[in-house]
This record gives C-alpha cells, structure tokens and sequence, in this order.
C-alpha cells in the first residue's frame, strides 16, 4: 500500500427535493479515519454510498490516489471494504458460511482462517449456529470478522458501534486502530464517539 | 470449538490470494443453491404450481385426449411461462434486502458475471425441474410417450431463455412495492418469442416430426439472451442500488 | 356530398379509424398542454415566483 | 471530465429555449400538412380497385402504426444517450414519448380492427402486424408502469431507460417470431397493407400524413420536453426568468 489517499470535492446529490449533499469534501491521507458525525437525516450514510461509488453526485468528484474513481470503479472497489448498518448475513446460513461467502468471492480464504478471524471478534461461539438465532451484536461481531478478513486499504463503516456492548465497541476501536497503523484509510459515520486516538481522528460534521 | 482452536493452530498466517471471477461466480451459485435447500418448501413450489395449471385444463376444456391434445404445447408452455415467473420476484429480493447485492456490486468482481451466476440458480432451481416435470403433464395431455425426450429438451432449452429474461425483469423491478403484476407486465411481452418456438417445437416432437427449426431459434434466444441480458439485469441492479 | 359520406358503403369502418385517429391526436396536443402548465405552476410554486399567468 | 458539467449545466436552460422556439414552427407545420394530407386523402385519391373506399383507412392506419415504432426507437435512442453520458435532457426526451407513442399504439389497433373489419369479416385477426403492435402497446404499458412506481426521479429515469434499450433490441425479435408463426397457422395472406406499387395520387397524400405525423410528434415532444425539465432541474437559476413571460 504506497501512498493511498481519499479525497472528496465539494459533492453534491439530491434526493427527490431534498438537497442531501451540500457541497460536501474531506482529504484523507493514509493511517487516518474520518469520523463522519451529525443527526439522523443528515446524510451520513448517503456519503459513505456515494464515496463507494453506489450513489451518483450530481457534480463533485471523488479521488483515490489522486484519480477520479469513476475512471474505474471496479479497480476502487477492490481496495475497499463497504458495511452497511445491516451486515450482510443470511440468516438460514450459519456464521461461518456466511463468512465464508462473504469474503470468498473477493479472496481465497481458508476454513482455519475464517475461524481466526471469528475467534478474534469474539464470535468463535456463534461459528455453527444459524445466524437466525444470534443476536444483533453478535451478528457485528461476524462483520468485524468479515472486515478483517478482507484486508481492504479503505474501510468505510456505517454505524459500526451500534449494537455492540462496551467490549465490542473497544474491539471496533483496536481494529481500527490496527488498519491505521497499517497505512490504512476509516470512514466511519456514527452519532457516537469513536474509540480511536485523536491525532489519527478527523470529524466532518454534516448538517442536517 | 475444540476442532477450530485445532485449525487456527495450523493455519497459521497465510496471505489470502485473490479470488478470480469464475470463483466468485462458483461461490455465488454455491450459496444460493445451499440457500434454496436449506428451505425446500419454497422450491417445490413452482413445481407444484406448474403441476395444477396443466391439471385445471382437462377440467376446464375437456377430458378427451384427442382435444387435449391439440392444446397441450400451448398449455405446458404457459404454465412453465408463468412458473418460472412466479420464481424470479425472489430471484434478488433477499439479496437485495439484506445488502448482499451491495456487496456483490462493491466487490470489485464483474457484477455482470455475479448476476449470470444467480441467473443460472434460478434455472437449476426452476427451469431445469420444470423440464424434467414437463413430460409428466405432457402424458396426462395426452402426448405420446415417444415425444417426451423432445418435450424435456425443448422446455430445458426454453427456460434458459425465460430465466434471463426474467432476471432482467426481477433486477429492475427490485425496490418496488409488490411488484408481482409489473413483473409479469414487464417479462411476459419479452417471453412471446420463447412461448412461439417452444410451443411449435413442442407441438412437431408430438407429431413425431422433425422440431429441429423451432429447436434451433429457441437455441439461439437462449444464446442471445445469455450474452445481453445479465448485462441489462446488472445495470438494473446498480440502478436498484442507488 | 351525401355520396362522400358514405364512403361506398364503408363509412361505418372509415369515419370512426378518422375520428380515432384524430381524437387521439386532440388528446395528444391537450394531455401535452396540460403537462406543461402544471409543471409550470409547480416551478412556480416551488421556487416562489409569481409571473403571468398560463403558458 | 468537463462535459459531465457541459451537460449537466449547460444544457437544459439550452434545450428549454431552443424547445420553446421551435414549437409553433413544428405545430403549425405538421398541422398544415395534415390538412393537406387529408384533403388527398379524402377527396384527391381514387378509390382502390379491391378495396373500394375503405381502402382510405389507410391515411390513417399507417402514420399511427408509423408513429407506434418511431416513437418507441425514438425513446430506446434517447434512454441510450441518457443510460451511456449520463445526460438528463436524453432521460427527459425518453419519458415525454411514452404516452405519446402509447396512445398512437392504440389508435394504431383500432383503425388496424376497423381495417380489417370489412375484409376479415371479423373485428380481430391474428394477424402478424395487429398482433406485433398488440406486444408493442403492452411494452409502452410495461415501460410506464414501471417509470410510474419509482419514487426517485433519476432510478425512475435509468431503470426505464435500461428496459427501453431491452425493449427495442426485443421489438424485431417479437415481429420475426409473430410473422414466423402466423405463417404456420394461416392461409399467407388475407390482405396487405398498401403492398403494391401506388399510384402517385395514392402515394402523395400517404406520404405527406406520414411527415404530418412526424412534424406532429416533434412538437408534442418539444412541450413535453419543456415539462419535464422543469420538474427536473430543482435549483436552476434559469427557471424564475423563463418563467416571468
């Protein structure tokens, strides 16, 4: 990972009649994480869809080391790692399974090491069950495994503390940290404080 | 978790290699298919539905063979028309409701190649039954036993061609609420070729001639329909995404 | 003219294809009118502006 | 990139004046032409020799069947434009045609029944042309049902736009297949369109409905046009002014 870098300049997107983002931009230099804060409504979320390149911006520009990533998508995409507030969980398949599919059709990942991965978020219980019946916490945790798993230079995480007891939400804040020590990049949108040094943390406040 | 504890120990910290697009591919059909039998109910459905339509027209028309007969290729194919269609509102629903799509479009994989893939479950999981039913519904219609090779492969190549069709459909009707009927008002117009040719393949095979030609168009709808369609159901399932 | 209207016996099927058509075409000319105006008033609703009224 | 802002900016408060120009001279065009047209139709052209006077029908018949498959490539070229660079304007051109195309479908089937009605002896035939625009009406009707249920405009304007390039890539398969089994199951021919060489007085009036038509439908779409950037340019600082006259 040499000089991996995010930017964003001045987004702007629509919904409908709603003006959601109001020329919005941030630089991101590697081993940092941008904490995107602000109410309910306010659009974290459609920033994180529009940085991945989900949503479109009506103008404005979005820059992966110093490159539009609309000039290829599929190139960003592979170095990035995009969790919703819904992790991405079947709920017939078990965590493992889950897991398994889930990074595999990014990456070759053996069995042991989809077991690692659970182990270490602490879901090495939840392995076998049906994600059905786990809880709403538990199921973070299995998408903790998957982040670490995929071994992505940009995390952009949508409200990765929810649901989490205090000790989750330390083991969200030591991921991340361990992504920033590795040169890493964080987006993360949440309302709540995010467990992570300040001098690698920036804030965006967005308006609702 | 004794055995995991085993397995961690050996594994050790091997650096995941990337996937390809034909792994990617594999594992998507893997997973829906493991998903599909993990609820077998649903998956008899279809089935079960292609079964009653061809039982409600010998109650409704006559219960002569010689009459039946005449209807029967008309009759199987739009019963297995409507119960592929009944399939596909399912074919990216859950996907796209619980994010899976997402990941799928964010995977760096070519999205088109990761729809073909869910496409090609769909027909495992519906087309291909339908074609192994066929013949059964055909003999109560009255077909004679020698056409029921033909039946099976006329419907198994038809079906490719209404699954890929379908898929289109399904991908740009994700998000709507209860979008069964446009569904339908979407697929079944784009489906009339596949309904022309296989039913008069259907109907040659039971005449004991040659159902080569119509065999051969159906063939080439299936073609077509796999090099343009799962590229117009990925762009509908961007469009679902944004 | 009586001769004309007739249309050699085939004015039942002749006049009502015209007047189809032709209503169609009526329609088409009002429906696009409508659109029109109603955007109109809807612009000026939503970006306050007053102005002449019709378009 | 800058012809991303060239037509996102740039070009509707453009297209709006240049629409705004254009429409009277297409109206009245297509309106003079029209009256012209039916004058021969009505009164110029002789009477056909098997047909009769019903043969008249035609000046009608063909320009809506015209404008059915007109209006639909027109509306599959310009989602194509919209899907490919993006551009608004395009996705406002494919949602004006439509309704237009739609209901020239229908007038398309009914003078197509009213047609065939005196020759057939029957109001409907399978016939390959009624049942190939009988598909079309249903792929105009499939087409706005789903523009009408998406709730955001730009999903609405792509996935229609994507079932439009689908539908028009589908319209000669579906005509082939339609002709294909309709020679399978019926004597070849009942009757044809306005198959053999016209003479020029029959021809002339035809030719001139079918510009009329087409003049006609360029200045429906213009105002259409209108309408629909309006709804869709939300903040554009143009609007208020061109909205004073």
């Amino acid at each position: 990972m040499p000089h991996e870098s995010l930017e964003a300049e001045n987004l702007h997107l629509w919904r409908g009649e709603q003006h959601v983002l109001n020329g919005v931009g941030f630089a991101l230099p590697r081993g940092t994480c941008l904490h995107v804060a602000g109410a309910n409504g306010s659009g974290k979320t459609t920033l994180l869809r529009t940085v991945c390149g989900l949503l479109y911006a009506e103008s404005g520009r979005v820059l992966w080391d110093g490159q539009d990533v609309q000039a290829d998508l599929a190139a960003f995409h592979s170095r990035l790692i995009y969790i919703g507030h819904e992790p991405p969980l079947k709920p017939d398949l078990s965590a493992l399974e889950n897991l398994s599919y889930w990074v595999g059709v990014r990456r070759r990942v053996g069995r042991a090491l989809l077991g690692a991965a659970l182990e270490r978020v602490g879901a090495i219980a939840c392995a076998d069950r049906p994600v059905r019946t786990l809880s709403a916490g538990q199921k973070r945790r299995v998408a903790l495994a998957a982040l670490s798993l995929l071994a992505a230079p940009l995390w952009l995480l949508d409200e990765p503390t929810t649901n989490l007891d205090s000790e989750g939400q330390g083991l969200v804040g030591t991921l991340i940290e361990e992504q920033l020590a590795r040169g890493g990049l964080v987006l993360a949108a949440t309302h709540q404080e995010l467990p992570v040094a300040r001098e690698r943390l920036r804030r965006l406040e967005l308006a609702a | 978790m004794s055995s995991h504890a085993a397995t961690i120990a050996a594994a050790g910290h091997i650096a995941p290699g990337t996937a390809g697009a034909a792994d990617a591919g594999r594992l998507v059909l893997l997973r829906d298919l493991k998903l599909a039998f993990r609820r077998p109910g649903q998956l008899i459905q279809p089935l079960a539905f292609f079964a009653i339509v061809t039982t409600l027209f010998p109650l409704a028309v006559s219960p002569e063979l010689s009459r039946l007969r005449a209807v029967a290729p008309g009759v199987l194919w739009v019963a297995a028309l409507l119960a592929s269609l009944l399939a596909l509102e399912s074919l990216f629903r859950d996907d796209a409701y619980d994010g899976t799509l997402e990941q799928y479009a964010l995977s760096g994989q070519p999205l088109t190649w990761l729809v073909f893939a869910k496409t090609a479950t769909h027909w495992l999981l519906t087309g291909l039954p339908l074609a192994l039913l066929a013949p059964l519904a055909a003999l109560s219609l009255g077909a004679p036993p020698q056409s029921l090779g033909a039946i099976v492969i006329c419907v198994g190549v038809g079906t490719v061609a209404l699954s890929l069709i379908g898929s289109v459909g399904a991908a740009l009707t994700l998000g709507i609420r209860r979008s069964g009927v446009l569904l339908a008002l979407l697929t079944l117009p784009l489906s009339l070729p596949v309904l022309i040719f296989g039913a008069r393949a259907t109907e040659l095979a039971m005449r004991g001639e040659s159902f080569v030609a119509p065999l051969e168009l159906l063939g080439a709808l299936a073609v077509l329909g796999v090099t343009l369609a799962p590229l117009a159901a990925a762009a509908g399932v961007r469009i679902s995404l944004e | 003219m009586s001769q004309f209207l007739d249309m050699g016996g085939y004015a039942l099927y002749v006049w009502p294809a015209y007047a189809i058509t032709f209503a169609v075409v009526a329609l088409n000319v009002f429906w696009a009118r409508r659109l029109l105006e109603r955007a109109r008033a809807a612009a000026r609703r939503r970006l306050g502006v007053g102005g002449g009224e019709g378009a | 990139m800058n012809w991303r802002w060239f037509h996102r900016l740039g070009s509707p408060p453009y297209v709006y004046a240049l629409a705004r120009r254009l429409t009277p001279w297409f109206g009245w065009l297509s309106g003079l032409s029209m009256l012209a047209g039916l004058y021969g139709a009505l009164l110029v052209a002789p009477a056909d020799y098997q047909q009769g006077e019903g043969f008249r029908i035609i000046y009608v018949h063909a320009p809506t069947a015209w404008m059915s498959l007109m209006v639909y490539t027109t509306m599959a070229a310009a989602a194509a434009v919209g899907l490919i660079w993006r551009m608004k304007v395009a996705h406002a051109v494919a949602a004006s045609c439509a309704p237009v195309g739609a209901s020239f479908t229908f007038a398309a089937l009914a003078t197509g029944s009213l047609y065939g009605a005196p020759m057939w002896g029957t109001w409907w035939q399978w016939d390959p042309r009624l049942t190939s625009e009988l598909i079309l009406l249903f792929l105009y009707l499939g087409y706005m049902g789903l523009r009408g249920s998406i709730d955001d405009p730009q999903r609405a304007d792509r996935a229609s736009a994507v079932l439009a390039v689908v539908g028009v890539v589908n319209v000669p398969i579906i005509h082939y297949s339609v002709t294909w089994w309709n020679s399978l199951h019926q004597a070849p021919t009942v009757m044809r369109f306005g198959k053999p060489a016209m003479p020029g007085s029959m021809l002339a009036p035809l030719l001139i409905m079918l510009l009329a038509f087409t003049l006609f439908f360029a200045a429906l779409l213009l105002v259409r046009l209108r309408a629909e950037i309006l709804n869709r340019e939300r903040t554009a600082s143009w609007i208020p002014e061109v909205l004073k006259s």
